[in-house]
């Protein structure tokens, strides 16, 4: 009969082999043209080639995204079958290629080589160009997020923005605009409903989202994605998501800091103590304000109204077919993806380790194990990878993932709302408390020192 | 459909089709698809085996609802055909009065209408409505005959609908009307429910003849 | 789903006989036509991935209408699982699946959504007749109001007989399907991206064969009626036309055979004259199992 | 000082949407013709007989042997109700004595047929209100089961044509009866672990109290039966009150709710009736008798005696009646169904009238309607 243990050994193992797969190729192009091929046309050129490497060197991270983010959807959706298979007694598709590893590659070039209908009375060019608008924001969307997470990474210094968050949010505002537009160029009356649900949906939903982001930026004070990282290295108690730094002064304490430094963060005494713990509560509450905003902003179960399959049969995609479907599925993925890494990015640290370093640094072989790696002949001669960034990226993929993993488990459990309720919800519940939290926020962190 | 034919010939109800009918003296087709066409002959020749059939014995006594409706001042008739359930023919032009009587008075409360069938016997369509109570166990049968002597040439047996004071009979009544080619006058919307709304003939007709078009018409593998 | 709401307008080659409202609603992009010559061009190349990448990913499509709907249910869930062959992504939209199970009888009224389905789903598209009633009109053969077969409405690849067929049933026709598709070659399958349209039209609101129908528009109603009711049990006719032939058995007049008294002598020629087309087109047409 | 509010009065126009005959969430092939403003729904038409195949036609031509085969297919989910209904129809029409043990399998496989009806009811209902990837596939683990037993006690999944004229069709092994038992153990926790999911989850409780408010006075009207009217708070089971076959001597009472019914009610009123269902498949196992299982010799030629008759019985979607006419031939001369979904959906309109778009789903899923119970 079926075993469950045996299926989890072989998700977990399809997992480990996708995801070494995908970031060594992604890492593999960003080396060749960020870093190897200038090395060997300044090697040969000498200063001619600085251009060229300029050039290449801004070109990567794009080139880099644009690799990344079929394969990823691929794997995406291959993870979400294989997880929904085990949490309902299935086997999930195990037939194309080695356990089934190759499917969602089959399911890609059928879709890319079906028939491609624009029905009659349709308006083709809106038609055609919706697809691609709600695709080219998680695109370029997503390039401020590179740095946040390869640790600041030379690579991609470039792309990082003083405004990288508020980048990301308007890029991630743009699809319902795609999505308005599908449903009205299909010339189906199912589309149009649900593309003004979507209208309707991402429009009050963008409020508590960007909101609890405020409440972040509020306490780490800038927008800047790399800074907002780097203020939270150093284990878990530094993270925003506990309080947005408020617990600094403890986990200082923790480090060897001892009463003077915790009287240092928390200099009002018993109040401060308070204030603390409102923001980690505060800050916790944004979390959640963030991942119900992020789940209604990408449409996924509960929030899946627009392309509730039970009402309007398939929502605003009802009349995509071949290619501009696929382009949706591979956007709908690539968004989940993208709002997985802000939340990792915002709340969870980045590529932060959770343990604190003055306790890993003591756990006996780590310290050597980092040190022996910089000085092997990938790091320190080609220059592939620093071990700063590999254990950056490493945690990244860990915390991206298991959030993925999380809302395919929401979408295995709950029903969906209805347009009123989610109306209601969105209006009357989640906004109310994300400014509440905001303005806790604002008074709270006056009585502490965060971050410091 | 297997070879049944000689016995086939022993039914009594073909036999008064065939009284019915007397134009129907065909040879035995296994084609036919209706009963209304029965090879006469054989019929003729069989015995009687109507009369071994049990009759239903009705009681003597009028039955209750007969005697409700009698105090009333409506007339009906109690019909011999079911030992358990009281079975009373009414007419028409009473109908309506009958099923309101029935359905709000304190003492019966019928007011659950189970269904409203339409039958096509020899020389009646009837109207069935079978109605239940939700608060106690009795039950009642109501028929409207329409003799089909009474219906005009090209036109459908008219049976005054009640689908104005009982939403239950609308349904029913269309889908009636759909396969027995029985008109509800006054009916709010007559209109075939389950056929495609412009369909031709009552299929549950004796004299309903298949359309056959590309769609059903004879294939090799047919069993037929 | 969504017939209705989509507007018509004129394609190339529809006779204006046929009705606006029922015309095929879909029209195809302009990049297929370069996407089209390429493939004839790479279509060696082309066919084992296309081939291995079909086969392996045949989306179903959400239609059922009966007890078979239920097996194909059940077909999705733990105990058999269609997913270890990557079909549980069940659309439902005709636009985005690859197959139709017709799971359940076919009605006279339920058959121009069907058509209407099957033409909405974009090439390359196939069919599994799921259950005695779609294949033969099984138990209900000789019922007034069933499609004796879906065949006589829109092409079939794979029949699945059983009343209803079991679940395991269900995942041998996919795998015979699979195996059907494998064998297919890319450009063969392109030239058929406007052909492959429904054998045959059926009239909503009659529940007649449009080719029927327009005869009758055209002669007399009354005549038409009464050919209809004397063709009880006579003439065996052929099995329908096949795909190639929809638009020209729709387009045909069949006026001449209604003027006549007894229509259904006259029409075994009419037939005789399809018929040997018919067989053309039925070599040419592919039917597994 | 009031300020009088002017009324402003925009123009917008009804839209029509036309929801089937294919749609993922009319079970098949209802068509609703539905004129919506904004998403609020103004008027339902149903179009109904999409799957119409002339069932009742099919019993004026086939003969009582031919036709207890076929009568399955009536209302696919409870194949052993229609049986039954036909069944007894004809018995009481010829006066077949159907010998006791017969009557305590009738019970068990039917009560059984009860609880796969309501667990498909269950899984497909929460794919309407659109958790779909994960709870459904719940029920249906345990429905295999049941479908196992039956495939051994009948020899098909769904179309069993194990009810017959004067009895049952076959006796089963004593085996069958301890895998029946050792299923009854194990099923109560099944249905606490669907509890778990559904009942208390808050959105289904956002989508379903309060939605779909049946009255009593609509539900008599339109003749609801069922589990829809006993949620409403009138307690009529065929089973307990017109007991029928060997209802009387076993014990449970009827599932009603002292108020008027929402969709939630519905829900609760079918999980209560699985619950109920497992108790008296256990005191027929109990009381199981020995002896006969079939009262009419079953052949081809089988023949009833003339007379009418009307017979009910209590299926999971409410009163399933069979009327019949029998001249005393090999064929009936009418038959007639009297089918709770076909009623049961009348209150359809009823009920949409000015809820939003997404409960048409909650409502029409709540109701429990078998498109071929209704279209024949």
């Amino acid at each position: 009969m079926f075993s469950n243990g045996d299926e989890i050994f072989k998700i977990s193992r399809l997992t480990i082999v996708w995801l070494a797969g995908i970031f060594t190729i992604v890492w593999m192009v960003c080396w060749g043209l960020g870093i190897a091929l200038p090395m060997l046309l300044t090697s040969q050129l000498g200063d001619k080639a600085a251009l060229t490497n300029e050039i290449l060197r801004a070109a990567t991270p794009v080139i880099a995204i644009l690799v990344f983010i079929p394969i990823n959807a691929m794997f995406m959706v291959l993870i979400e079958r294989r997880a929904l298979a085990l949490w309902t007694v299935r086997k999930g598709p195990n037939r194309v290629g080695p356990d089934g590893n190759f499917q969602t590659a089959a399911d890609a070039v059928k879709l890319l080589l079906k028939e491609d209908i624009t029905p009659t009375g349709a308006d083709a060019v809106m038609h055609t160009f919706a697809p691609i608008l709600f695709f080219a924001p998680s695109v370029f969307g997503a390039v401020p997020l590179l740095a946040a997470v390869t640790n600041n990474h030379p690579l991609f210094h470039v792309l990082n923005l003083p405004t990288g968050i508020f980048f990301v949010l308007a890029a991630g505002a743009l699809p319902v605009v795609a999505l308005v537009m599908a449903g009205w160029a299909s010339n189906n009356k199912y589309s149009l409903v649900g593309g003004l649900r979507s209208a309707a949906q991402a429009i009050s939903y963008e409020i508590p989202l960007v909101l609890s982001l405020i409440t972040v930026c509020l306490m780490a004070g800038t927008l800047d994605l790399v800074k907002i990282t780097e203020q939270q290295a150093g284990g878990i108690l530094n993270w925003n998501l506990l309080g947005g730094g408020a617990l600094t002064g403890l986990n200082n304490a923790l480090a060897g800091g001892g009463a003077k430094a915790l009287a240092t963060s928390y200099f009002m005494g018993p109040i401060s103590y308070v204030c603390a713990g409102l923001l980690v509560i505060s800050l916790i509450i944004s979390f959640w304000l963030y991942l119900t905003g992020a789940c209604a902003e990408i449409n996924r179960i509960p929030f899946d109204l627009p392309e509730a399959e039970s009402e309007l049969v398939s929502g605003y995609n009802t009349e995509y077919s071949g290619m501009k479907f696929a382009i949706f599925f591979l956007a709908e993925f690539t968004n989940l993806f993208v709002v997985s890494s802000i939340t990792t990015v915002m709340f969870l640290g980045g590529g932060d380790n959770p343990i604190p370093p003055y306790i890993l640094n003591n756990i006996p072989g780590i310290p050597q194990m980092v040190a022996a790696i910089r000085d092997s002949y990938f790091c320190s001669t080609l220059h592939i990878i620093n071990p700063e960034t590999f254990f950056a990226t490493l945690w990244v993929i860990a915390k991206v993932y298991g959030l993925v993993i999380f809302a395919v488990l929401i979408r295995g459990t709950l029903p969906r709302f209805r347009i009123d309720q989610l109306m209601a919800f969105g209006w009357k519940r989640l906004i109310p408390l994300s400014l509440i939290v905001f303005i806790i926020v604002v008074f709270a962190r006056e009585f502490v020192i965060c971050h410091g | 459909m297997t070879d049944e034919k000689p016995s086939e010939a022993e039914k009594p109800e073909e036999k008064k089709a065939e009284a019915a009918k007397p134009e129907a003296a065909k040879p035995a087709d296994a084609a036919k698809p209706a009963d209304a066409a029965k090879p006469a002959a054989p019929a003729a020749a069989a015995p009687k085996p109507a009369a071994k059939a049990p009759e239903p014995v009705i009681p003597a006594t009028a039955g209750k609802f007969e005697q409700f409706l009698k105090e009333h001042g409506i007339p009906s008739e109690r019909l011999p055909l079911s030992l358990t359930i009281e079975t009373i023919a009414v007419s028409g032009d009473v109908l309506q009065s009958a099923l309101r009587l029935l359905r709000n008075s304190s003492e019966v409360q019928l007011d659950l209408l189970l269904t409203v069938s339409g039958v096509e016997s020899n020389d009646t369509f009837d109207s069935v409505y079978h109605l239940w109570s939700y608060s106690n166990l009795d039950e009642l049968v109501i028929k409207v005959l329409v003799k089909k002597s009474d219906v005009p040439e090209g036109d459908l047996p008219a049976v005054p609908s009640i689908a104005n004071f009982w939403s239950a009979a609308n349904w029913h009544e269309r889908e009636t009307y759909d396969l027995m080619g029985i008109r509800y006058a006054n009916h709010p919307y007559m209109r075939r429910i389950l056929n495609p709304w412009d369909w031709e003939g009552y299929p549950l007709r004796r004299d309903y003849k298949q359309l056959v078009d590309s769609l059903n018409d004879k294939n090799p593998h047919s069993m037929r | 789903m969504s017939q209705g709401n989509m507007s018509t307008s004129a394609k190339p080659n529809t006779n204006p006989v046929v009705p606006e409202e029922i015309r095929d609603s879909v029209s195809i992009s302009s990049i297929d036509f370069m996407i089209d010559a390429l493939g004839q061009m790479l279509s060696p190349v082309l066919s084992p991935v296309a081939n291995l990448a079909r086969s392996n990913s045949v989306w179903p499509m959400t239609f059922g209408t009966s007890c078979c709907a239920i097996e194909m249910i059940s077909v999705g869930m733990s105990a058999f699982d269609i997913s270890r062959f990557g079909s549980e992504v069940f659309r439902a939209t005709p636009r985005q699946a690859d197959m139709i199970i017709t799971a359940g009888t076919i009605t006279r009224k339920m058959a121009p959504a069907l058509i209407t389905l099957y033409e909405q789903m974009p090439e390359p598209k196939y069919v599994i007749a799921m259950g005695a009633c779609t294949i033969t009109g099984g138990m209900f053969n000789d019922s007034y109001s069933v499609v004796q077969g879906v065949d006589r409405i829109i092409p079939v690849d794979v029949f699945l007989p059983g009343c209803p067929p079991r679940p395991e049933g269900i995942l041998d026709a996919l795998l015979k399907l699979q195996q059907k598709i494998r064998t297919e070659n890319y450009a063969d399958r392109r030239k058929k991206l406007y052909a492959q349209t429904s054998v045959r039209k059926v009239d909503y609101d009659t529940g007649r064969p449009l080719e029927d129908l327009i005869g009758v528009v055209q002669e007399d109603t009354n005549a038409a009626l009464s050919s209809g009711q004397e063709a009880i049990g006579d003439v065996a006719k052929g099995i329908s036309p096949k795909a190639e032939e929809a638009k020209t058995v729709a387009t045909k007049p069949v006026a001449p055979k209604v003027e006549v008294a007894k229509p259904e002598v006259t029409s075994p020629e009419a037939k005789k004259v399809e018929n040997t087309k018919d067989e053309a087109a039925e070599k040419a047409d592919d039917k597994s199992v | 000082m009031a300020t009088e509010i002017q009324e402003i009065d925009l123009k917008t126009d009804e839209m029509i949407i036309n929801m089937g005959p294919q749609h993922p969430a009319t079970h098949g092939v209802l068509r609703l013709l539905l004129t919506l403003d904004g998403e609020t729904v103004k008027h339902t038409e149903p179009v109904l007989g999409h799957l119409h195949r002339g069932q009742e036609w099919q019993g004026q031509n086939r003969t009582w042997f031919q036709y207890q085969a076929l009568i399955d297919r009536v209302d696919y989910l409870s194949g052993m109700f229609t049986s039954w209904a036909m069944a007894r129809a004809c018995e009481e029409i010829d006066g077949t004595v159907v010998p006791p043990r017969a009557e305590y399998l009738r019970v068990m496989v039917s009560e059984m047929n009860r609880i796969t009806s309501h667990l498909l009811w269950l899984g497909t209902y929460l794919i309407d209100l659109g958790a779909m990837f994960g709870f459904p596939f719940y029920p249906f683990r345990e429905r295999e089961k049941l479908f196992d037993l039956f495939e051994e006690i009948a020899g098909q999944r769904m179309m069993f044509n194990y009810i017959r004229i004067g009895g049952v069709v076959r006796d089963p092994k004593p085996e069958w009866l301890d895998k029946l038992k050792r299923f009854l153990d194990e099923f109560p926790d099944r249905i606490d672990e669907y509890e778990t999911i559904v009942t208390q989850n808050p959105i289904f409780l956002k989508r379903t109290k309060d939605v779909g408010i049946l009255t009593q006075a609509v539900a008599k009207d339109y003749g609801v039966t069922g589990p829809c009217i006993r949620s409403s708070g009138i307690p009529l089971d065929l089973r307990r009150t017109k007991p029928y076959s060997v209802y009387p001597e076993l014990k449970f009472d009827v599932i009603t709710f002292d108020k008027e019914g929402d969709t939630w009610d519905r829900y609760m009123a079918r999980i209560l009736e699985m619950r109920q269902s497992i108790e008296i498949i256990r005191q027929c196992i109990d009381k199981l008798p020995s002896g006969d299982i079939m009262g009419k010799k079953q052949m081809a030629g089988m023949r009833i005696k003339a007379g009418e008759g009307f017979s009910a019985v209590e299926s999971p979607r409410g009163i399933l009646g069979c009327y019949v006419i029998s001249g005393g031939g090999e064929k009936a001369l009418r038959f007639r169904w009297r089918n709770p979904s076909f009623c049961n959906l009348a209150i359809l309109p009823e009920l949409l009238k000015g809820c939003p778009l997404s409960d048409i789903m909650a409502i029409f899923g709540s109701i429990d309607v078998i498109l071929p119970d209704v279209d024949r």
